[in-house]
């Protein structure tokens, strides 16, 4: 266990420590493309994906960083892709707002909201059609259980019995949107999910203990019914919705709410409770530190380094 | 062997060779498989291939539009339906965001082969919300293929190169021409998309259109031979996009004399772009005369008494002609009450 | 009593036969659109007209002559438009898909199913805007319920507290197909307008009595809470999806549902019930149909003698 | 009395003469109301009227939609905005069959009077979805108006004519546009939709352009006096639906050259209409060169390595009319990696 939960730990705290890169490096004006960090939301994809296989395929939305690190997608290629250079995961067509290593499972992200959603339905009813018993794990924020689609979506889910884990990741907020100037009080997308046919649980999304045992629970039941299911966790952006920097001065969120997030933050969480019961927690602790710090001087070094792709790049792909 | 088949047959015959020949093409749809079956398109295919493979869908268009693409990244040629290409409107986020645009950008790791099938609807006051014809809005879009058969041979083999097709292609079928009849080969076969051909010769003008328009076209060309002895080239695109360049720019060539019949309003339509693909590569004096036509810019009434005069038609096409080439005469038939049926056994009502 | 429900059964009655005069005449191929006929289904429109006043606000789909009739709409108007006259309510423009009698408080009606449902919403955000207490009335389909806008419509009403009153009319299929093939099994349309935060009731749509008990609800609720409700009523149309014959033949649907629809057909269920409670409405229903029955001669006389629209109007009204 | 303001303070400043004006205007969408009020377009409005006619609304462009015709056709007159132009689409259906159609479809009987603001992104990688100018697919439509204007004047005037109409008017923005000034005169006033301007006068040929277009048809337009000794004459449509036939023609006849500069992929876009309307409107022997140009036909990669040479530009645009008037030279600035950002104090990240 200790062994497994360190290497959870290493997995949430790299992809903090990759996006806390990205948000210093921003500033040098060589990622020019709108990217949105994961700062504070880690625990939801490090828990959720550590339960998926490499055949379980996951789908993500404009917020995809994490997911995509979590579901074991290349950094250098992510980064590659941030800087725009021919080695990036999509050859930097895409931008971090399309993210992709189909070898890893991370299927192509896309900026609109919602819009994941039915395709994710749509690789999961192939697989039924394959008749395989992978997982479609499909990504998605509270923002995007206002659109149709969504809906639609999970109909269809229940109506072909697919074996889809819906995760949607509550942090309160559209852009600067708060709940109340868009969902009705006590709007929640487990009631929601429910009165689409899905079994549903929700929990902290803060506590990557209890993300691993909803996430579990729920494959389990997914498993044994063939059936979709339906997590929601509460989790929060600790910087700005797009873009490298703390935005609390603009004060669209309560101090106090900033304040009781932060003192939850996921990382934190983790490193106390491992503290607790391992004493020698911090040593290790230190020595996965370097070893990702490495990895990251590493490859950013080689995103910066590598090639932009050259103009001939440009018209091809046009079709497959 | 060929045999006279309609249109709607020939659909259905290409969708049936094609699913028999691969087994991960499936079709979709309100109504696939219901007694009517897309206007007999669909007709038995769910007797013989199950209903994993031939099934109903939900009222969501844009839910289903994107279910169909994830199956096609996911080893699967789906091909969804639409009785009304009115209802696709609900679903241009995912073609033209997602489908159209998912092969470049993933840098061609994941191609998206697809086909949407569309139907415009006509006649028998079909009114505002169920005749338009809408295909331009697909034309603009890179990424998109889309294809626009008039014959039933055609049909066929541009549908079974559709499904074939690695990318997402929008199949638009004109309601009056399901039931129009041609020798068809019950073999296999292709159409390559974005080749067009001439549907009938001609030296003085040429009248370039697809789809149902060149049902009008061809009628057209017949009474500018008989009664005003003018020769038309008919050139049937058979696809808006890509457009076949050649056969556009050769017949253009050989008449210099222009006339794009657009199936919808011509502002902003297949007939604008017509014109322009030939203003981008033919010198201004070698052109005599260029022109287009297409239907009255308003959404088309429901009345017969008004829709009547709404389409563009070989009526209008006729004078249209008679005009560019300078003549005095008129073709002096009058639009008819009763035009608003593909033919006289249609009793409605849809 | 006696005399309110005479007027109700009138009411209903008529409606079902100007449906039948329009099955009976369409042959003569004079009514050249689609029609989509209510037969069967008049409870609900009757029962829930009834409840409303003038200057509340009906919309409704693509089988709208029900509740175009129920609401008041004016019968020469109707099938003037039918007819594709220029007397018709919309000057024969939109046919019996786009039927409108503002006067009358009944919205034009559209044949793309779904799309009335937000835009009712609006005429009742207007509503509120105005500080008037209208309620605004939107019959649906169990087929809409299905499409993503049917969702974020529900939502919107419950987020800004609006006077709707959402009148689903459950007759099972949409065009030929059975819910199985399109919705979960024991999904329910209520369930979800819970979820989306509505209260409502669900009834059986062949009793008018109930229908009115349940409309009369329905609406003191939202005059009392300022907020939406959500009724569904089960119902059945007795012909086919759209046009004038029976296509039982084709054998979509049960003999056996069928004939249990036909049992209690809406109009036999309240000739029974008015039967027992007065021992004269033999006579009284005798008066009543000969009325209605010169109504419906007339109006269609109207209809078929009006004059097409001349050509100019064909290029009119593009813009307001 | 004129100020020299931007783009964004004339559409703030418009919404706001309106609403001041009409107590039945109001104006909601994603972010209206939020710290960044739609890049400062709508930045103080709710102080100012409050959170009953400015707000925020969920993500739900298709409902939302609707429920803007709904509010549109009892009373009030809406202005709904989208981020981006690609949000639209999924309000497509309301938009082309229900809004466009309303006023027809009822015989006049009820009106649409609402403003639908698009705005179109470029740049900083935005990439394939959220680059789009889908003006086009809005053009095709009759019941639309399309309104897309170039400087902060006419941005301001159009607007208010845009709210005071009684139609739908899609009202396309162009992100790079936002912070360019000009003096804007602090009163009420209105611009005509369907109106266009000269942007710059002269008589070699025309570059009729709208919206970003024609900040680099200006660009152009100053190398080819400077560098070539070619005068040119700029278009500003300023709206796309209804075109201005007369200016267009005007030009036309002068220069009797004409360039069409697109603001999205040429094929089937607006150039292609500008080009068919002269053909349509004079004879190919009065013309004595006629072309289009636009984007490269790919989506819009996301890296500037690629978006540098996707877009068609003044450098484009000065090669291109070297061409067309038969000149050896050629212009041969190179596009520059950093030419993803409207201007330097443009740091990301949209
Ligand atoms: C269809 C659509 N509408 C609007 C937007 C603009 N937008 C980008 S991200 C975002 C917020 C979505 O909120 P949520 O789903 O909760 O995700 P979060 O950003 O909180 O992770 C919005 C509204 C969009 N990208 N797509
Ligand atoms: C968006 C859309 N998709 C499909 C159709 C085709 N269509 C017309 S009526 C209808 C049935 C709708 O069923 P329901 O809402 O239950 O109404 P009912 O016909 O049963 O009264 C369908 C699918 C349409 N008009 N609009
Ligand atoms: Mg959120
Ligand atoms: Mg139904």
């Amino acid at each position: 266990m200790n062994k497994n939960l360190n290497k959870i730990y290493s997995k949430m705290i790299r992809i903090r420590m990759i996006e806390q890169k990205i948000a210093s490096m921003y500033a040098e004006q060589e990622m020019r493309c709108p990217v949105h960090l994961s700062i504070g939301q880690e625990a939801v994809a490090t828990g959720v994906c550590s339960q998926l296989k490499t055949n379980d395929i996951v789908l993500s939305a404009h917020r995809a960083h994490a997911h995509y690190l979590a579901k074991g997608g290349d950094l250098k290629k992510m980064l590659s892709e941030l800087y725009g250079k021919e080695n990036g995961c999509v050859m930097g067509k895409g931008g971090s707002m399309h993210l992709a290593d189909l070898s890893a499972g991370f299927y192509p992200a896309v900026p609109i909201v919602g819009s994941t959603i039915p395709i994710g339905v749509g690789v999961a009813f192939a697989n039924k059609m394959k008749k395989n018993s992978n997982i479609t794990c499909i990504f998605l924020g509270d923002g995007s259980t206002e659109e149709g689609v969504f809906h639609e979506s999970l109909d269809f889910a229940s109506l072909k019995n697919l074996n889809i884990l819906f995760v949607c990741e509550n942090n309160f907020y559209s852009v600067y949107s708060p709940m109340n100037v868009r969902q009705f009080e006590n709007r929640s997308a487990l009631n929601l999910a429910k009165s689409h046919g899905l079994q549903g649980n929700r929990g902290d999304g803060s506590s990557i203990i209890e993300v691993i045992k909803k996430t579990k629970n729920g494959i389990n039941y997914i498993k044994k019914n063939k059936k979709p299911f339906f997590l929601e966790f509460q989790t929060y952006r600790f910087i700005e919705h797009c873009g490298p920097n703390n935005d609390d001065n603009l004060k669209y969120r309560d101090k106090s709410e900033i304040e009781k997030w932060l003192d939850k933050d996921p990382i934190k969480l983790i490193e106390k409770y491992m503290s607790k019961k391992n004493k020698k927690f911090i040593f290790e602790k230190e020595k996965i530190i370097s070893k990702i710090n490495l990895e990251i001087k590493k490859s950013f070094n080689y995103a910066k380094n590598s090639k932009f792709p050259s103009s001939k790049r440009l018209k091809e792909h046009l079709y497959g | 062997m060929d045999r006279n088949i309609d249109c709607a047959t020939a659909i259905n015959e290409a969708t049936e060779q094609c699913m028999k020949k691969y087994k991960n093409v499936f079709i979709f749809g309100l109504g696939v498989p219901d007694p009517k079956g897309i206007f007999g398109t669909t007709t038995g295919l769910q007797k013989k291939f199950g209903n994993q493979r031939v099934f109903d869908m939900p009222l969501a268009e844009n839910g289903m539009m994107g279910v169909a693409v994830g199956a096609a990244l996911n080893g699967f040629r789906p091909i969804i339906t639409h009785q009304r290409i009115e209802f696709a409107l609900l679903s241009m986020e995912q073609i033209i965001n997602q489908a159209a645009k998912w092969n470049y950008m993933t840098a061609g790791k994941q191609k998206v082969p697809l086909v949407i099938r569309m139907i415009v609807g006509k006649g028998w006051g079909q009114g505002p919300q169920h005749s338009q014809s809408l295909e331009s809005l697909f034309g603009h879009i890179p990424g998109l293929k889309v294809v626009m058969p008039f014959s039933p041979k055609d049909t066929k083999g541009l549908l079974i190169s559709s499904i074939e097709d690695n990318n997402p292609v929008v199949f638009i079928e004109h309601r009056w021409l399901h039931s129009i009849k041609q020798k068809v080969p019950k073999s296999y076969y292709k159409i390559k998309i974005g080749s067009g051909r001439i549907a009938s010769k001609g030296n003085d003008i040429s009248l370039i259109s697809y789809s149902y328009g060149i049902f009008e076209c061809l009628k057209a060309s017949k009474i500018l031979k008989e009664k005003f002895n003018i020769s038309s080239e008919v050139v049937d695109l058979r696809t808006i996009r890509p457009l076949d360049k050649n056969i556009i720019l050769k017949s253009a060539k050989k008449t210099k004399r222009i006339l794009a019949v657009d199936n919808s309003w011509k502002s902003f339509g297949v007939s604008a772009e017509i014109i322009s693909l030939i203003t981008d590569n033919l010198k201004t004096k070698d052109i005599k005369k260029i022109a287009r036509i297409g239907n009255v810019e308003v959404p088309c009434p429901s009345t017969r008494a008004l829709a009547k005069d709404f389409y563009c038609n070989y009526i209008s096409i006729v004078n249209k002609v008679l005009e560019m080439l300078g003549s005095k005469k008129k073709y002096l038939k009058k639009n008819n009450l009763n035009d608003d049926v593909p033919d006289k056994s249609f009793k409605g009502p849809f």
